[in-house]
């Protein structure tokens, strides 16, 4: 029943999220689920008072393939936008 | 001459500053500002339909083009003198050629408490001059990565995604809510407003208040950012809202606007966005750091305009303009 | 005759269709909603003090059972026409069967527009409308489950979870929040009313232009949802609260209602719940495809009223009840 | 003599209590009370322009005084009838020496209501007493900890965080927007008032409303908490508002207050603090449970206040003040 | 110090939140965490603009056994509404 | 490319961010995000209605020495706040 997936996390500014959208769209990706929140890194406390300082976070389930497909979409706006990808294993359970 | 308003920004300023836990939830930042831009718009588009359209037009080539000069001597003065890249320079310079709202509406304010009329079609500039200097700023920024020669010009600025761009700015919440309450308070009128105007004109300046308690608060999580940058943008932050303003009293002049108007014009020019641009800037010019331009015209000019600049430009416009 | 606050809604359509950064935090559209139903509910509340209760009993049985007429016309034509399976008639039935607050309100200020009087006290009908067409579309849908014969379909109706249901109904907000309010204006009256009048009353207007924006914008997003699903049922969106809206009319007349009540009660069965009956929907008929009901009655009707029918209900209420 | 906006509360208490899905956004809930705490104070600051200084500062020592006797009285009751613990002692004791906004305003409608006039600066009041009683809650409570004899109390104050508890209670938004409102309405003066007074001063009572309702839903959520809690603490919330109205009235009666005045007073002292009061002691004691204090404030003494406890307050300011 | 237990999130409809909940209930399942999100997936966008098209994100940390048994009693629900419901390996630190 | 490392969340009353972000700080820790959220556990429900009940998520990618400080820094806080503190593996993909 329960099927081996992996479960990319992507914590980014809230100005990012549609093109990160835009490119889950290219690379097919049809599932994500977005939440909003606040937080702090490499380029200071985005304590989330209004857009500018909002963050998110971009959930997608999807196979080892797609996840490596994701992690390099995303790195040409590393540089440019504070952006951070992370991946850990899941089993999905429906 | 200030309006007490002003003294909500201080409170949040404080607040901010000794980390106390009042917090403006972000779903009523939004709300508030939606609420600010349909509520001027409206009020234009009231305005609007009392007031001759050809003259309109003619004035506003003018306020266009003059409006346009504060990006174009802002970005070789911070490229130059300011030792900025290109991308910083051409991002600070699109916040400073664009206006600020919530200024434009202390402005109104100071104006009814100094007893100076003026029209309420100074809304139309609002919303003009909102976006095109977010377009030249992008050039600016595309320029600068340029290759040296023409042809390599011409070819950065093709590189541009062009529609991206102008769905961005075109779109943006700020010029639709604008230029929707525009039309809504045109097609409207006196008459369609009434019912609407205890919420959309009563309420106007207590939600100000309040918006203005909320910019404090974020203002004062800049103030950190700006440490950062340095004395130049200080100075900068603090002198070019003054050039603007008197470009503006010379473009009101030129044009024979009021007293009232024309200090309206000053304010506009000499006011930094921070609302629309930094959205704008963040898609369109990335390798800007957000941190020195919403530092500078948020946590500086903006600030600065309320307290020194407005009363200023009153006294300018009094001064240069014949009553 | 159109009351300019629609034109709220058409903004909110285009940021949606446009994909601008326009967005209502969801908080805001829930304080909203709050506000509307609690001032709808005080107003009527209010009014009904001055009301001769024996009379409004009567009228109010005629009113719900034509107003049952309506799911029961919906369903076999959504079944048998549309070739709907029964749990998308059903729930689809349940919509146009419940009443929409925001459609009622716009059309008491087209009211106040074209200066005909109604009575507050319509408010009534619009609480006793908005639920027990909800308990009749989750009939049909469980007697839509059954095996043939009678035994089968009594059976079918004992499996339905019904406190669960009522509690769903009954106590949602909608209802909660209307009834909660009429009782309270009925218990403050004119003086109590009074002092919370600024935010309840004269305010009202305006909150309604705000969330008149926000349903364009949800509408918007709506879009997509409805182009799957044809023909049919655009046009049964549109045929049918002509339909109900003709039944109110008659109804009206039966009971002697004036003119602008009888154009109240015309709207209130030509209108489609979007606030209670998709949440009760979803918890009771989950097998019907939400895309569908919602498409319909908040893509299609609700904008078909608020710009077609509210007038047209209005000319069919001058048209067929004597001043 | 009840004012028609406590049926707010009871509403949210019965949507609360029959697990409706009304449910207010936590967001709106902060604005909400946010709007609250400055509208006060600002309507506190427009009035102290005009009220003689010199006699308010010698008022204020004794009512500070005398509302320092609660916590004091209530310690050692529920330390030693209650059978408490010394940091849930404590911690109770706190939030009855604090004060309610909101019981405050409703007192201040219930005084509208009955004809009866007040003094605006007894918003001053508010202020000064929001806060002494949660340092002495939390001196209370460290106290406790300590071992017998007067050198481990000394070493068990010395512990006590002072700097960052006098951040929390000082720089709360409670205290923060109740003084910087009483400053800003104080420079801004009736005129500088008047253009904000449609938001801060007219729609008070309709948010006023709202916030009720709001409250009513969290009162009930803590229900639950509350039956575990015991009959002692039941009766305690009941008969300490009394008590410290009794204290109340007396101190009003020394200081020749007006008939409103003293009724105001009563009900500061009456009431318990839940908005500042329990951040406060969640960080400063956490090892009292808050559950119980929260219980007790929120679920028994705020409820009691709007029903019974002010109409009470009333009368004894009538029968013993001399009019 | 640390305990290995299993992480299940359920990705669903907002509407759907009490009948996870009474779920978790009848399963005597305690703790569990709820926050908003959005979304998109096989049932289309839900950008969470109002209540029926927003979505929540229910997280449970329980012991293996408890996690099939969430995942069993949510099934029912998989045909009729959006949901997503997947499980990872944690270790509670506390 | 892909770096392992610790993915900490701490779930905990929304009063506890403010300490729980400071003792970040004296780790040393740059990078956390927070979420809003609600909940139950063994200290009853907390619906979120308003501050007192809200909780919060608080997420911290790390190594794992860092992750063991978290929650070794935590753990004075568990006997008087509501405080749920697990980690999991995930890989840092940029
Ligand atoms: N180590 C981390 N753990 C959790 N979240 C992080 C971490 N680093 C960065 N973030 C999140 O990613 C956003 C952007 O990070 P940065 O680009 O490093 O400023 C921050 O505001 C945080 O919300
Ligand atoms: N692959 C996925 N990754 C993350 N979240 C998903 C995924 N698929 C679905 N979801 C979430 O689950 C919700 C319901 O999914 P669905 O039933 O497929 O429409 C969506 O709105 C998303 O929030
Ligand atoms: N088993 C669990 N799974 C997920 N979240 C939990 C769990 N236990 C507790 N929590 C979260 O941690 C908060 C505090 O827990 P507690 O201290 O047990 O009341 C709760 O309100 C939940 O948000
Ligand atoms: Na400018
Ligand atoms: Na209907
Ligand atoms: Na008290």
């Amino acid at each position: 029943m329960a099927r081996p997936a992996k479960l990319v996390t992507v914590y980014c500014e809230a100005v990012l999220e549609p093109l990160v959208i835009r490119e889950l769209d290219r690379l097919g990706v049809v599932g994500y689920t977005v939440s909003d929140c606040r937080g702090r890194g490499q380029r200071g406390e985005r304590g989330g008072q209004w857009r500018m300082s909002a963050n998110v976070r971009i959930e997608v389930v999807c196979d080892p393939v797609t996840s490596e497909r994701i992690a390099a979409a995303l790195r040409p706006y590393e540089p440019d936008y504070g952006l951070l990808v992370v991946r850990g294993d899941v089993e999905v359970l429906n | 001459m200030l309006d007490p308003i002003v003294l909500f920004f201080l409170l949040g300023v404080l607040a901010g500053l000794s980390k106390s836990d009042l917090k403006i939830p972000a779903a009523i930042y939004e709300a508030l500002s939606i609420y600010l831009l349909l509520a001027i718009g409206l009020k234009g588009g009231v305005e609007l339909s009392r007031y001759p359209l050809g003259e309109l037009l003619h004035s506003s080539a003018w306020v266009l083009a003059a409006g346009l000069a504060i990006p174009l001597i802002a970005y070789p003065v911070l490229r130059h003198l300011g030792r900025f890249g290109h991308h910083d320079a051409a991002a600070i310079a699109a916040h400073y050629g664009s206006v600020s709202v919530v200024t434009y509406s202390v402005a109104v304010a100071a104006l009814g408490e100094a007893g100076i009329g003026h029209d309420g079609v100074m809304v139309i500039y609002l919303v003009l001059l909102e976006m095109p200097a977010l377009l030249l700023g992008v050039v600016l920024a595309r320029l600068g990565d340029a290759p040296a020669g023409g042809g390599g010009r011409l070819q950065a600025l093709r590189q541009v995604h062009w529609g991206r761009l102008a769905h961005e700015v075109f779109l943006g919440k700020s010029i639709l809510l604008l230029a929707g309450g525009l039309v809504i308070g045109y097609v409207a009128g006196e008459a369609g407003y009434a019912p609407i105007a205890p919420v959309f004109r009563d309420a106007f300046k207590g939600v100000l208040a309040l918006f203005l308690l909320e910019m404090g608060l974020v203002a004062a999580s800049r103030a950190g950012a700006f440490r950062t940058s340095g004395v130049f943008l200080l100075g900068f932050a603090i002198v070019m809202p003054l050039v603007a303003a008197a470009i503006g009293i010379a473009t009101a002049r030129q044009l024979g606007f009021s007293v009232g108007n024309a200090a309206l014009l000053a304010t506009l020019y000499a006011s930094a966005s921070y609302i629309a641009a930094p959205a704008a800037m963040r898609i369109a010019v990335p390798q800007a750091n957000p941190a020195l331009s919403i530092g500078a015209s948020l946590g500086i000019t903006f600030p600065f305009n309320l307290f020194v600049g407005i009363p200023i430009y009153l006294w300018m416009a009094r001064t240069f303009i014949a009553g």
